[in-house]
């Protein structure tokens, strides 16, 4: 128990000192996440849109594939992409691997999914609203796409915000193809897990929290800007 | 711009998790007038003009314009029953059918605001479509059919929630739409709505097409002993 | 009856530990839960009274441990060495190192890629104090001195992806399965000795340890069948420990 | 890339074989899994609930906060679990450390927001749908809670499906307070990242594979069902 | 059971968004008759009806019941413009409110069904209510408030969707509940629904009530220039 205060008070310290490590880590660690976070939403937001307009053969082994794939074990992506970025790998002339564009790969690979099902989830309650009008219009598929995307904007954020929670708490993967070395690629989950392994459990805990306080604020500033949960719903 | 007309329609049915929605229906619509669909409650009417406009999955038969079908589906509009609030505000409900279609915004708006005043909504134009009255739905769904001029316009009980003014406005419009060579298909359950519209009356029963005729002759002498006492409310058998 | 023992990765990376475990349960009907963790953590789950003992090879980290009454005693096993791996091409000339700090001078002038455990574990203290008799000191190097902060497979996997110079126990990379384009390329200066440690947890601290039982696999850890068990460990070819406990 | 290759012909090997090693750890997987996974659904469901029918004063708050804890760090979350059932922690003398029960509240930790999330997400549409019908019907809140989890079950399953694919790919957590204890707490994600750092890849991706595909199996059997991509929504 | 009348509404308002949706409303309702709220499309029928219901933020003055207000709760219905339809069968939609009250399935059940043939869903049963046609869904909500036999009830236009046959039959349904001893609250667009049910009329524009009186008086000679216009269906200033 006393690391759990020992973590409290440490994570409170370091806040307050502005720790220069803390501050780089968590800086890149935002980076990294933000870039992914950005890019994903990019692939996964149109993705949802199109699997909630679009009724071909297959949507739903898609869909289920998507839901399967939320699951994707970090670890396995991070080996997949170590393999692909690799110096023998396809893309291994690019020098990619042990970069924060590794790491940004990586975690986009694992947010796509999550995010896309979260968005076709929400845009498939507003689509069954929207479905008649818009047949009836005779909108095309990419108008579609884009009316339930910007009507359904505030739902979208909500799945944004599940693949940012995802990304900044994830370790597994950046740990194999970041490489978690010092000043280069180590993020706050890296430094988490080797402060674990090195038995400073109190540090570990500490990072923990600032990475949690961290979460929490950038959740906070968003529904507080966007007023996600005020009445009228866009 | 070709010829959409006549219309026409053969065998068409639209079946719903086994159900028979309607049909099977046999059907020719000619370029002018106002048809108007009649019938009791879950006849088939929503149903009917649905497959006629092309959004409900045909199951058997087939539904013919005489234009091509991209065409034909560009120059319809429909009014739903329970009108669809895109989450926008007013002014941006009435501009979208315009925005499709790649009117810039700007354009889009004044015109939208020609309609809001049209069909009475002038002072509502900021105001989130959501929040509207059920009359002031209504309205809006009109207004936003209208707004690209269709040549063919279906209008599933446009004024069911619409007070006597706004209803006298209303059918001036539609009436008005018509002279101007828009084809008017709709439902209604006001009778004399139907009376003072219609020049083609089809009178649906069990998602059948049960008699037609011109309208006057529809309603002063009935040809099936079901369509007088539907007119007269009675029970339907 | 079982007993939890908290190892460290390279340990349980050479697979020695596949061999002895199956050999202690037949032997002694006893099942040894490994808990694989880093050198920190194995004394940390010690100090917490989680597992009944601990295998490690950090000396001078054992006699904190004990120092603090954590453990009741340590009993030396075995060792084997520590050895440089690096790119098969050797850029640095490493191999021609006539000591293992000469080797390590050798890497930074070139300054050629060197991965770092840089997690504080026995194999990481050893390298720093191989630096310190090189007169170097890795904080003030740049660029191509690489601290990962991971475990020693980690750590291999990374300097495979760099083809970069690293320090590894012999057995971890003997075991090694991503070797890319590594090899070892010097070994055999006696100051890389790697010695590894039994520390039963001391059950005046946690009354529920199975001291007993951590006693009665000691007794077999220095055994003639774990001797010979131990010796004859080869990957290769090629033996990774030697037995030297004192019997 | 050869590693890629390997990986799925030696997962394909290990199927058919049946490999008892590979059936062992996979069905430990599951049965921790789908122990959490019940347990999460339990807690977060009717707290999905609760957040969409109640308009207590830190809702706002509550729902940022949800959001944000689907972001927290697994090691973290492993570290916390694993101070409290430490010998030397409060919940020592239940002996827990290293079980399979240590492994299932941590993923029941890591799970519950992710599953009340989006369960809340859903049930908020279905609430705006039936708000006035139910506070006109001077419905208790349990009562409200309760038909909204009924009306709602299809979309509650896409929830309980990505708490299902979150919990099964973790490894974070579960490494910590279960301990990767072989026959004994070594699940899929554990055996994994062991491979990984003995450098086998082609195992650790064969094991990988199996674990996607598992994953995949459980979604598609789920949506086929319950048929959650028919058209007549419940 | 306690008396809940009278029904004392002083100075009530709902606001929304800075808009004032109705009010200031100042009102008394007795025990007996059936009370029908008109005005044009936006003037707040729908407003007020939920003010008195009890389901809208009240933001300035008070509604009061004679009994006390969790009592006074239990013993309404409402029955929305936009019917809401719960995601299950017509039966169990019908069932849900003897449901919440503890009323075993199988009571509940076969109440639903004697509730279905009175508002003509007798062979919808196990349809799913969320593809019933616009007037079923009345027909459903009607049902749905009746069946628990309240002693208010609130309609708002329900019978907008309806057929001249069932449109007949409800009000015989609603003329039997009011004789029965439910008070009626209700809102409609149709002038002729009015005269044949109502015994009270408040008159509503611009969210606040413009006239009040006795059906016959109201209709007969209005009191006011807004009141005649709105009877004739002109502008209504
Ligand atoms: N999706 C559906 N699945 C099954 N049955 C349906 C579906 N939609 C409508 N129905 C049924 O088909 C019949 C015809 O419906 P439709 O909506 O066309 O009737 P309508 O004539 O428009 O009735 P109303 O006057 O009440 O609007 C009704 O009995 C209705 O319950
Ligand atoms: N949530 C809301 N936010 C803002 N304005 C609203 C909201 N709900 C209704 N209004 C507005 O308040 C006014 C009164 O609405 P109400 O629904 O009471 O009218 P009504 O008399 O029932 O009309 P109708 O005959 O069309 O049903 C309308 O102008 C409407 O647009
Ligand atoms: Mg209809
Ligand atoms: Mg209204
Ligand atoms: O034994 S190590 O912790 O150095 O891998």
């Amino acid at each position: 128990m006393s690391d759990l205060w020992g973590g409290l008070s440490q994570a409170f310290y370091m806040l307050v000192s502005l720790d220069a490590d803390l501050v780089e880590i968590t800086l890149r660690s935002l980076q990294v996440t933000l870039t992914a976070l950005v890019i994903a939403s990019l692939i996964a937001l149109p993705l949802g849109a199109l699997l909630a307009v679009r009724r071909f053969r297959i949507r739903r082994l898609t869909i289920a594939v998507l839901n399967a794939l939320m699951g994707l074990p970090p670890v396995v992506v991070g080996l997949i992409v170590y393999i692909m970025l690799s110096r023998s790998g396809p893309f291994g002339v690019f020098g990619l691997l042990f970069t924060p564009t590794a790491m940004i790969i990586a975690q986009v690979i694992i947010i796509v999914p999550l995010i896309a099902s979260i968005a076709h989830q929400a845009l498939r309650e507003l689509w069954s609203d929207y479905h008649d009008l818009l047949i009836s219009m005779n909108t095309t598929h990419a108008q579609r796409m884009k009316t339930l995307l910007w009507d359904g904007r505030r739902a979208l954020l909500t799945a944004a915000l599940a693949g940012f929670g995802r990304a900044i708490g994830e370790v597994g993967a950046i740990m194999v193809v970041g490489g978690n070395i010092d000043h280069h690629t180590r993020v706050l989950t890296t430094a988490i897990a080797l402060e674990t392994g090195k038995g400073d459990f109190a540090l570990a805990l500490a990072l923990g929290f600032v990475l949690i306080a961290m979460a929490i604020a950038v959740n906070l500033v968003i529904h507080w800007l966007t007023q996600t949960e005020k009445e009228g719903r866009w | 711009m070709s010829a959409m007309f006549p219309l026409i329609v053969e065998g068409a049915m639209t079946r719903r998790g086994g159900k028979v929605l309607v049909g099977p229906v046999d059907l020719r619509l000619e370029a002018e007038g106002i048809t108007m669909v009649i019938g009791p409650n879950g006849a088939g009417k929503t149903s009917l003009l649905r497959l006629l406009h092309g959004i409900a999955r045909i199951s058997a038969g087939r539904v013919t314009w005489a234009c091509d079908e991209g065409e034909a589906r560009r120059r319809q509009a429909f009014v739903f029953q329970t009108p669809v609030m895109l989450r926008r505000s007013v002014r941006d409900n009435l501009a979208y059918p315009l925005r499709l279609t790649g009117v810039d915004r700007v354009t889009a708006r004044a015109q939208a605001e020609v309609w809001a005043e049209k069909v009475g909504l002038g002072d509502a134009l900021t105001r989130p479509a959501t929040a509207l009255s059920g009359g002031e739905r209504q309205k809006l769904a009109l207004g936003r059919a209208l707004i690209r001029a269709p040549d063919v316009l279906f209008l599933d009980e446009p004024c069911a929630s619409l007070d006597g003014r706004a209803m006298r406005d209303v059918e001036a419009i539609l009436r008005s739409a018509a002279e101007a060579g828009t084809r008017l298909v709709m439902s209604t359950h006001d009778m004399g709505q139907a009376r003072r519209l219609a020049s083609e009356v089809v009178f649906l029963l069990g998602g059948k097409i049960h008699d037609r005729g011109p309208a006057d002759t529809f309603f002063d002498s009935p040809n099936t002993a079901q369509a007088r006492a539907f007119l007269r409310g009675d029970i339907v058998e | 009856d079982e007993i939890k023992m908290a190892v460290t990765t390279s340990f349980h990376n050479s697979g020695l530990s596949d061999v002895l475990v199956p050999a202690i349960k037949r032997d002694l009907d006893l099942e040894v839960q490994l808990l694989v963790v880093g050198t920190g953590q194995a004394l940390k789950l010690g100090a917490a009274g989680d597992v009944d003992a601990i295998l490690v090879h950090s000396r001078k980290a054992e006699e904190r441990f004990l120092a603090a009454g954590n453990g009741t005693h340590r009993r030396e096993i075995m060792y084997n060495d520590f050895v440089f791996i690096g790119p098969k091409s050797d850029t640095a000339d490493a191999g021609k190192a006539a000591s293992a700090a000469e080797a390590l001078s050798r890497i930074a002038n070139a300054k050629a890629p060197f991965v770092s455990r840089g997690d504080d574990s026995g194999t990481h203290k050893k390298e720093l104090s191989l630096w310190n008799v090189a007169d170097l000191d890795p904080a003030g190097f740049d660029n191509w001195y690489k601290a990962v902060g991971a475990g020693m497979g980690a750590a291999l996997n990374t300097a495979a992806g760099m083809n970069a110079y690293i320090m590894s126990d012999r057995a971890s990379w003997l075991n090694f399965g991503n070797k890319g384009d590594l090899a070892l390329v010097y070994a055999g200066d006696p100051v890389l000795f790697n010695q590894y440690a039994y520390l039963p947890v001391n059950p005046d601290k946690h009354a529920h340890v199975k001291h007993d039982l951590a006693l009665k696999l000691e007794g077999w850890l220095v055994s003639d069948t774990a001797k010979a068990l131990i010796n004859d460990y080869k990957i290769n070819g090629e033996t990774l420990f030697v037995f030297n406990a004192v019997q």
